[in-house]
C-alpha cells in the first residue's frame, strides 16, 4: 500500500484491509442506525397512523425482494468460495448472477415506487397532504430509507462489477481474495439492511 | 523510549524534498506520505483558522453599540453562522488529529506510514471538497445560511438562506473525518513496531485511537440527520416538520447524538498532545499511564451518551432530563483524573520551563474553566437560566478555544522544530503568551458574566444593561488577536529564517525524536524495536 | 449573585445551586493553579536538577477518583431537585398560554384576555404553557432564572411565583430569524388587587403596572402603544406588523416601506407575473393574500378582517410610507 | 505486522464449502416466511416478530455470509461495540421518549 517508489516495500496486510473494511461497515450501520432510532421514535409517537399507512404498502413486492436480496447475497458467499478454491468461472457466474439479481431487485423497487406515487402517495404530494401528519411522515421514511438503501445497493453494483472485471482479467485470484471478500462484506451489510425494512415498512400493517 | 535500536542515518534527504516521478505542487497534491498529508491540512487549517477569527472580530465589532449599523440583522446572523461553521467543522474537530495525529501517529509507533495511505489522501480531498462547498454556499443560493452552526429545524428547513449547500458541504467534511478514524484505528491495530505493546504507545496514540473510535461510531448519525435535512428542503419528506407530524426534537437528538461526541473528538487529541509536552519538560516519566490511557477510552464512551444535555430546556421528559444531567456529571470525572495526574506529573520533576510547556499549562488552567463550567450548567437548576445564553459561549470558547485551539498551539511549538527542522524565536513565543492569556480571559470570562446577567446568544443587538461587558469582551478580542498574530508570525518568520533544530532539541523520549528533523521520507532507516514504556527519562543522547 | 435580580421563587433556588457548584468549581481552579505554579517553581531545572520518576500512586488515583465522582453527584442531585420544582406546577396557579412567534410573544389569559406583555400578581403561580407557531423559540426570564423553548407541535410547560414587584425582561433564546434578537418583552409583577382589577376589567381597565418603570424600557413603550400613529396600532392589533415591517427592514412578509408603486413578481395559480402596487392589487393582497404571493415570501398571510373604512386608512397609511 | 499474527491464518485451512451457504440461504428464507406468516396475526405479533426474527436473521447474515464465525475476537468486538453502542443510542432516546 505505501508508495510505488519506496525502497522498504511494505507486506501486504489482509487482515488490515478487512479490519478496515469492517470499520467502515461500523459507520454503514450507524448511518442507518440514525434512521431507525427516527423511525422508532415517530412510531411510537404515531402507532395507528403507521399501521395504516403500512397497508398502503405492496407486500408481495417487498417480500418478493426479500427473496431476490437474500439470493443474491448467497450468490456473493459462493463466489467467494469458488474463488479460493480457484474455480474462476463459477466465481465470474456467482458475481453475474449477483448483479443480475440486484438489477432485478432494484427494478421491482422502481415499479414499486412508480405504483406508489402514480397514487399520490409521495412527499409534497396533494393527496398526501390530506392524510393524517403520522401516516406523512411514514411515507417520508419509506422513500428516504428504501431511497438510500436502493441507493446502496447501486453502489454495491458497480463495486462487484468492478470486482467481476478483475476477476474475469485474472487480476483477482485466490492469492488476493481479500477484495473480492470485502466487496462481500458491503453486499451482505445492504442485504442486512434491507432485512430489516422488509417488517418496518411492508409488514406493519 | 529505552535504547531504541534504530535511528534514521542523517544521509537520507527529507521528506520536504520531492523525490517521486512529479514535483512541485503536482508532487504535494499527489502524495501519499502521512506527514505531506498532514501539512496539508495545516496550512488548510491556518487559513480557516484565521478567516474564522476575523469573522468574530467582526462579530465583536457590531456588539459596540456605537458601531451596531456597520451590518444588518441578516448579515450578523450569517457570520455567527459561518465563523461556528469553519472553526467547528474546519478547524477545531479535524485540527489535531489531522495535522498532528496524521503526522505523528505512525512516527510515534515506529511506522512508515498509515494503514491506508491512499485512503488518507481521499480524506483530505474530502475535507478540501467539503471546505469549498462551505465556501461556495456563502455566495450562491439565496445567501449564507442564517441558523446557526448547529442548523436547527424546523427554521433551517423554513430558511430562504442557502443551508442546502453548507448541510451538504458539512456532510462531506463527515465523510473525511470518519475515513480518517477507519485509517487510524487500523493503523493502531495494525502497524505498531516490534515490540511496541499497548502499553508502550505514546499517551498521544492513545487519544487518537479513543478519537476515532468516536468519530467511527458518531459520525454517521450526523451524517445521516444532514442527508435528512437536505431532503426535507428539497422534497418536504416531513420528518422534521411539524406542519407534517414531524417532530423537531427528534432532530435535535440526532443531531446531538454525533455533536456532543464532536466535542469529545475535539478535546482528546489536545489533551493527548498535553500529556505528551508535560514528562518531556519535566523530565519524568508520566504520572499515572494506565490512568491517562483508560481515561481516554472512558470520555470516549461515557462521551458518546450525555448529547441530551442541550435539550434540558427543549421539552424532553423529565426522565430524559434527569439520567442525561446523571451521565453529564459522570464524564467529568475521567477529565478531572488527567488534570490531576497531569499536575502530578510535574511532582519532583526537573522542570525546563519551555514554551511549549507554558502553552500546555495554561491549556490545563483555561480547560479547568471550561470543564467546571460545564459541570455547572449540567446540573439542571443552572442549566434553566444559563442554556444558550453567553455563559454557554464563555463555556465552549474556554473548552474548544482554551482547550483544543491552546493545545493546538502548544503541539505546534513543540513539535515544529520536528516538522520542518527549524527552530522558532522563543522569547517571541513567551511574548505572544501575554496578549493571548490576558485578550482570551477578558474576552470569555467577560462572556460568562455576561450570560450570568441573562446576555442570550445569537443576538445582533443587545438590552443596553450589557454594554459594558460587550465592550471589555470586544477589547479583549484585538488583544487576543494581536498576540495570535505574533505567534503565527514568529512561526512563518522560523520557517524561512528559522535555525537549524537538532533531531531532538527538547530531549523528548518517544520515538518521534529518534529520527532526523524533518523526518526521511521513509521515517525511520529501519523500523525500531521497542522495548520499554515510552516516557523514559534521562533519554539517552543520540550516536 | 448580590447584582442580579432574584424575581421568583425559582431564582432563589436556582443561585443556591449555582452558587454551590461555583463555590466548589473556584476551590478546584485556585487548588489546581496553585499547585501548578508551585510545582513549577519549586521543582524547575535550577532548585531541582535530578528528576524523581514516579510513575503512580493506587491509592492517590483511586481518592481523586471517587472524590470528585461524589462531589459531581451531589451537585447533580442538589441540581435536580430545583429543575424537579420548576417543572411541577402547583395545581392553584394560573394558565397562560405563551405563543411564540416570528418575532413577538403573545400572552393568553384564562379569561381570554390577549397581551404582548405577561402581566401577573405577587406571590401567586402562574402556569404557563408555551407554544410556539412556526419555528422554534426560547422563552427566557433572566430575572426568574427560568427558560423554556417554544417547540412547534409540542406544549412545554413551566411555572412561576413572583416574589418582587416590577418589570423583568422576556428574551427568545433561540436563534429564530433576522428579528431574533428583537423578539423581547417584559414581565410585569404587581400587587394582586391592581392584576385583579385589570383582570376582571373590561377592555377599557387601566393597564396595571404604571409606574413600575416597565414603561421606561423602549418594548413596553412600543407594546403600549404609547404616542402611536392610530393606523400602526390598527396594523399592530391586526397582528399585520408580525409580519410586514415598516422600516425596509424584511421580515416574514414584504415590508411595507416603498411598497406603493413599486413593480413586485407575484405568483398567482403557480405563474409568476409582474404587478404596479396600487389601491387595486392592495386590496386583494389584504383581503384575499393566498391569490397573488410576492416571489420569494411564503404563502402564509390570513385575510385580514378590516372593515371598508378601516381598510382605506390602512391603504393611505401605506401610501405614505415611502 | 507485530503480535497479531493469530488472525491472520483465518478460513485459509477448513473454509466452508458451497453446501453450508445454501443451506443458511434456506434457513432465511423459512425465516422470512415465518415473519410474514406471524405477521399476520395483528399488529403486537408483527411487533414481536420483527423484534425477534429480524436480529436473527441478520445476526445469520453477519455469521455465515459475513464470515464472522471465521473471524478472530478483533473484528467480533468492533461489531460488538457497534451493535452495543446503536442499542445506547436507542436506550437513551428512549429515556426521552417513553416519558414524555
Amino acid at each position: 500500500m505505501s508508495s510505488q517508489a519506496s525502497a522498504h516495500e511494505e507486506p501486504r496486510d489482509d487482515f488490515g484491509a478487512k479490519l478496515g473494511m469492517w470499520l467502515f461497515l461500523v459507520t454503514e450501520m450507524i448511518l442507518f442506525g440514525g434512521l431507525f432510532i427516527g423511525y422508532s421514535y415517530m412510531r411510537s409517537k404515531y402507532p395507528a397512523e403507521f399501521h395504516h399507512a403500512g397497508s398502503e404498502l405492496n407486500a408481495t413486492i417487498g417480500i418478493l425482494n426479500t427473496l431476490v436480496m437474500l439470493t443474491s447475497s448467497l450468490t456473493v458467499v459462493l463466489a467467494i468460495v469458488s474463488l479460493q478454491r480457484g474455480e474462476k468461472g463459477k466465481t465470474v457466474a456467482f458475481l453475474g448472477a449477483t448483479l443480475l439479481l440486484a438489477a432485478l431487485f432494484l427494478m421491482d423497487k422502481g415499479i414499486e415506487w412508480r405504483g406508489e406515487i402514480g397514487r399520490g402517495l409521495y412527499p409534497d404530494a396533494p393527496h398526501l397532504a390530506t392524510l393524517p401528519p403520522g401516516e406523512q411522515v411514514f411515507f417520508g421514511l419509506y422513500y428516504t430509507m428504501t431511497g438510500l438503501h436502493g441507493l446502496h445497493v447501486l453502489a454495491g453494483m458497480g463495486v462487484l462489477g468492478w470486482v467481476l472485471m478483475r476477476v474475469a482479467r485474472g487480476q483477482i485470484s485466490r492469492d488476493n481474495s481479500v477484495v473480492l471478500e470485502n466487496a462481500g462484506l458491503y453486499w451482505h451489510l445492504v442485504d442486512v439492511i434491507w432485512i430489516f425494512l422488509l417488517p418496518l415498512f411492508y409488514l406493519a400493517a | 523510549m529505552s535504547a531504541p535500536s534504530a535511528t534514521a542515518s542523517t544521509s537520507e534527504p527529507s521528506f520536504l524534498v520531492d523525490q517521486g516521478p512529479r514535483h512541485g505542487l503536482l508532487a504535494w497534491l499527489t502524495t501519499t506520505d502521512h506527514k505531506r498529508i498532514g501539512l496539508m491540512y495545516l496550512a488548510a487549517m491556518v487559513t480557516f483558522f484565521f478567516t474564522g477569527a476575523t469573522i468574530g472580530i467582526f462579530m465583536r465589532l457590531v456588539q459596540l453599540s456605537s458601531l451596531s449599523h456597520m451590518m444588518t440583522a441578516q448579515t450578523y446572523n450569517a457570520l455567527f453562522t459561518v465563523h461556528g461553521v469553519i472553526m467547528i467543522f474546519l478547524f477545531v474537530i479535524p485540527g489535531l488529529p489531522a495535522v498532528f495525529g496524521n503526522f505523528f501517529l505512525p512516527l510515534q509507533i515506529g511506522a512508515r506510514d498509515v494503514a491506508f495511505p491512499r485512503l488518507n489522501l481521499a480524506s483530505w480531498y474530502f475535507f478540501m471538497a467539503g471546505a469549498v462547498l462551505a465556501v461556495t454556499s456563502l455566495f450562491t443560493g439565496g445567501g449564507p445560511p442564517d441558523t446557526g452552526w448547529s442548523f436547527y429545524a424546523p427554521f433551517s428547513i423554513k430558511t430562504g438562506t442557502n443551508v442546502t449547500l453548507a448541510v451538504f458541504a458539512a456532510f462531506v467534511l463527515g465523510f473525511s473525518s470518519m475515513l480518517t478514524g477507519v485509517n487510524f484505528i487500523t493503523t493502531i491495530h495494525r502497524m505498531r513496531a516490534p515490540g511496541m505493546k499497548w502499553f508502550r504507545m505514546p499517551l498521544f496514540c492513545w487519544s487518537l485511537y479513543a478519537t476515532a473510535w468516536v468519530q467511527i461510531l458518531a459520525t454517521p448519525v450526523l451524517a445521516i440527520t444532514l442527508v435528512l435535512v437536505i431532503l426535507e428542503r428539497l422534497f418536504g419528506i416531513g420528518i422534521f416538520d411539524p406542519a407534517k407530524g414531524g417532530d423537531p426534537l427528534l432532530y435535535q437528538h440526532l443531531f446531538w447524538i454525533y455533536s456532543h461526541p464532536a466535542v469529545y473528538i475535539m478535546i482528546l487529541p489536545a489533551m493527548g498532545a498535553i500529556t505528551e509536552i508535560i514528562p518531556t519538560f519535566a523530565r519524568r516519566t508520566i504520572f499515572g499511564y494506565k490512568a491517562i490511557a483508560f481515561s481516554s477510552m472512558a470520555i470516549a464512551g461515557v462521551g458518546s451518551l450525555v448529547w441530551g444535555h442541550h435539550m434540558f430546556t427543549s421539552g424532553m421528559s423529565l426522565t430524559g432530563d434527569m439520567i442525561f444531567s446523571l451521565l453529564t456529571m459522570i464524564v467529568a470525572v475521567p477529565s478531572a483524573i488527567k488534570v490531576f495526574n497531569w499536575t502530578a506529573t510535574l511532582y519532583k520533576g526537573s522542570i525546563d520551563f519551555q514554551p511549549p510547556l507554558l502553552y500546555a499549562l495554561t491549556f490545563i488552567f483555561l480547560f479547568c474553566i471550561g470543564g467546571l463550567t460545564g459541570v455547572m450548567q449540567g446540573a439542571l437548576a443552572v442549566n434553566q437560566h444559563v442554556h444558550d445564553t453567553y455563559f454557554i459561549v464563555g463555556h465552549f470558547h474556554y473548552v474548544m478555544f482554551g482547550g483544543t485551539g491552546i493545545a493546538f498551539f502548544a503541539a505546534f511549538l513543540y513539535w515544529f522544530p520536528k516538522m520542518f527542522g527549524k527552530m522558532y524565536s522563543r522569547a517571541w513565543a513567551y511574548a505572544a503568551w501575554f496578549p493571548i492569556f490576558i485578550g482570551f480571559n477578558m474576552l470569555y470570562f467577560t462572556m460568562l458574566v455576561l450570560g450570568l446577567e441573562g446576555m442570550p446568544r445569537r443576538y445582533y443587538h443587545h438590552l443596553p444593561q450589557f454594554d459594558t461587558g460587550h465592550v471589555v469582551a470586544t477589547v479583549g478580542s484585538w488583544i487576543l488577536v494581536s498576540g495570535l498574530l505574533i505567534l503565527f508570525g514568529n512561526f512563518a518568520y522560523a520557517l524561512f529564517k528559522g535555525k537549524k533544530a537538532g533531531s531532538n532539541p527538547w530531549g523528548g523520549p518517544t520515538l518521534e525524536w529518534t529520527t532526523a528533523s524533518p523526518p526521511p521520507k521513509e521515517n525511520f532507516a529501519t523500523i525500531p524495536t521497542v522495548t520499554g514504556p515510552p516516557y523514559v527519562f534521562p533519554v539517552e543522547p543520540r550516536p | 449573585m448580590g447584582w442580579m435580580v432574584e424575581a421568583s421563587t425559582s431564582a432563589r433556588g436556582a443561585d443556591k445551586v449555582f452558587l454551590v457548584s461555583l463555590g466548589i468549581s473556584v476551590f478546584f481552579l485556585v487548588f489546581i493553579t496553585a499547585l501548578m505554579i508551585y510545582f513549577v517553581i519549586r521543582y524547575s531545572k535550577k532548585r531541582h536538577p535530578k528528576a524523581e520518576n514516579i510513575e503512580g500512586n493506587a491509592w492517590l488515583e483511586i481518592t481523586w477518583t471517587v472524590i470528585p465522582l461524589l462531589i459531581f453527584l451531589s451537585i447533580f442531585y442538589y441540581g435536580w431537585t430545583n429543575f424537579d420544582y420548576t417543572r411541577n406546577p402547583p395545581r392553584d396557579a394560573m394558565v397562560v398560554n405563551v405563543l411564540g412567534r416570528q418575532w413577538a410573544w403573545s400572552f393568553q389569559y384564562p379569561n381570554g384576555k390577549v397581551t404582548s406583555v405577561l402581566y401577573a400578581a405577587l406571590g401567586k403561580p402562574t402556569r404557563l404553557d408555551i407554544r410556539s407557531a412556526d419555528v422554534i423559540h426560547g422563552f427566557f426570564v433572566p430575572a426568574f432564572r427560568l427558560k423554556m423553548d417554544a417547540v412547534p407541535g409540542h406544549v412545554n410547560t413551566t411555572w412561576f411565583e413572583p416574589t418582587r414587584l416590577g418589570s423583568y425582561d422576556i428574551e427568545c433564546t433561540v436563534i429564530c430569524g433576522v428579528d431574533h434578537s428583537y423578539m423581547l418583552s417584559k414581565v410585569v409583577v404587581v400587587p394582586v388587587e391592581e392584576f385583579k382589577a385589570w383582570y376582571f376589567g373590561g377592555d377599557d381597565a387601566p393597564e396595571p403596572g404604571k409606574g413600575l418603570g416597565a414603561e421606561k424600557s423602549s418594548v413596553a413603550a412600543l407594546s403600549a402603544g404609547v404616542a402611536e400613529a392610530p393606523v400602526l396600532a390598527l396594523l399592530r392589533a391586526k397582528d399585520c406588523l408580525m409580519c410586514h415591517s415598516v422600516d425596509g427592514k424584511p421580515m416574514v412578509g414584504p415590508t411595507l416601506k416603498g411598497l406603493y408603486g413599486s413593480t413586485e413578481t407575484v405568483v398567482s395559480g403557480g405563474k409568476e407575473r409582474a404587478v404596479k402596487v396600487d389601491d387595486a392589487y392592495l386590496k386583494v393582497a389584504i383581503q384575499a393574500p393566498e391569490a397573488s404571493i410576492v416571489k420569494g415570501y411564503p404563502p402564509t398571510m390570513p385575510p385580514a378582517a378590516l372593515s371598508p373604512a378601516e381598510l382605506s386608512q390602512v391603504l393611505d397609511y401605506i401610501k405614505s410610507l415611502k | 505486522m507485530t503480535e497479531q499474527t493469530k488472525p491472520m491464518m483465518e478460513h485459509s485451512e477448513g473454509s466452508p464449502g458451497y453446501g453450508t451457504f445454501v443451506a443458511v440461504w434456506a434457513a432465511l428464507v423459512v425465516l422470512t416466511g415465518l415473519l410474514v406468516f406471524v405477521s399476520h396475526f395483528g399488529q403486537k405479533a408483527a411487533v414481536w416478530g420483527l423484534l425477534t426474527i429480524t436480529p436473527l436473521k441478520a445476526g445469520f447474515v453477519f455469521y455465515f455470509f459475513m464470515h464472522l464465525k471465521y473471524e478472530g475476537p478483533l473484528v467480533k468486538g468492533v461489531v460488538f461495540v457497534a451493535l452495543g453502542t446503536l442499542l445506547i443510542f436507542f436506550a437513551l432516546t428512549y429515556a426521552d421518549v417513553a416519558f414524555r
